[in-house]
């Protein structure tokens, strides 16, 4: 039920959002979590964010994370899709889809693997 | 063992990784630290201030007080900033 | 920036985001929730639910709401679509798009819209 | 005055809304619900319990002591269930 991929290329959320539910009867909510590059991440304007990473470290903790996440709440599929390298104002950086029978469990959870990505993983701006 | 550094301890050693032979006497993240700032210029300001700098061994967080005898992989960075 | 759409047709849940997002440099999270309609909504297996509305009330007290979540946090642009009618297991009811600078005041308004249109919108299964 | 019924309301009712003229004395939403019921058997049956019905007046929620001097619109429904 659980995807990470850690990747350079730009993904689309809505074909990961669909791979989720496809066939389900059960999902009830799907909340999809997309984070931007902002013009002016910094503060100040941003030409573009280079975002270096731990490869085999991420990937491991983020699927730690998204264990955690499974055992913490009655979730139906979780994705999480994290960029890497150079990325462009404007350009998608993460993706979080949380899928369950209930919008709460679907929140919490999406809203739990984003804190721990954009906090603690092993990315460096 | 390889050790690898990231962001800005990457930066200032001025490369990504290297294979070291451990000497004798070195045991925790926090010896090899200590060894590594001796080995130049680019180390000790790298390691300046050791209380930042995080480690993992094999892929694992650890605190400066772990041993690394029969780990394969060291790896040194600044804190974490998120994606 | 706001968006209120009752209709009887699917909505493409995707489109909208990227409607929300186009040319805005400004935008660093954006939440989309999905509601779904399960196979077994009221316990039972389900054929069909008919979700019966009542017009302008719901668009005017959706709008209204929307409004307070733009007064509580600071949105980028928020997007609410709800379908009425004959909805099959597995087709999308509802959509609540919200995107901010920062992620905690997208889902925090995107969880708002979803409890009042869950709880107190002027639908009836 | 337009009066409307949604969901079971409706369906006890029979029609989802009609004209009414209504009688002199009739002032506030309680009134009217009281004096639908005596319309006949649907309507005794649509209002046999008039705590859980919900009513707008003008598609803004009111309390049953609401006055209805003109009103437009009323509507009456049971509790939303949300989507």
């Amino acid at each position: 039920m659980a995807t990470v991929r850690l990747q350079r290329e730009p993904f689309d959320a809505a074909s990961e959002a669909a791979q989720l539910r496809r066939g389900r009867g059960d999902i009830g909510a799907i909340v999809t979590f997309t984070g931007i590059c902002r013009q002016d991440e910094a503060g100040a304007p941003l030409v573009a964010m280079t975002l270096e990473h731990y490869p085999d470290m991420a990937e491991a903790e983020i699927a730690r994370h998204v264990e955690t996440a499974e055992h913490r709440w009655p979730l139906l599929g979780v994705t999480v899709i994290h960029r890497y390298g150079r990325i462009l104002p404007g350009e998608d950086i993460v993706l979080v889809v949380t899928a369950a029978a209930h919008r709460q469990d679907a929140f919490a959870a999406a809203e739990f693997l984003m804190d721990y990505l954009k906090t603690r993983a092993p990315f460096w701006k | 063992m390889k050790v690898r550094y990231f962001a800005w301890v990457r930066e200032r050693i001025g490369k990504p990784e290297e294979e070291i032979d451990l000497p004798a006497g070195i045991a925790t993240v926090a010896d090899l630290m200590a060894w590594l700032s001796e080995r130049g210029e680019e180390y000790a300001y790298a390691f300046e201030n050791p209380k930042v700098i995080r480690a993992a061994i094999d892929r694992a967080h650890v605190r400066p007080d772990a041993g690394i005898i029969g780990a394969r992989e060291i790896a040194f960075f600044p804190p974490m900033t998120g994606g």
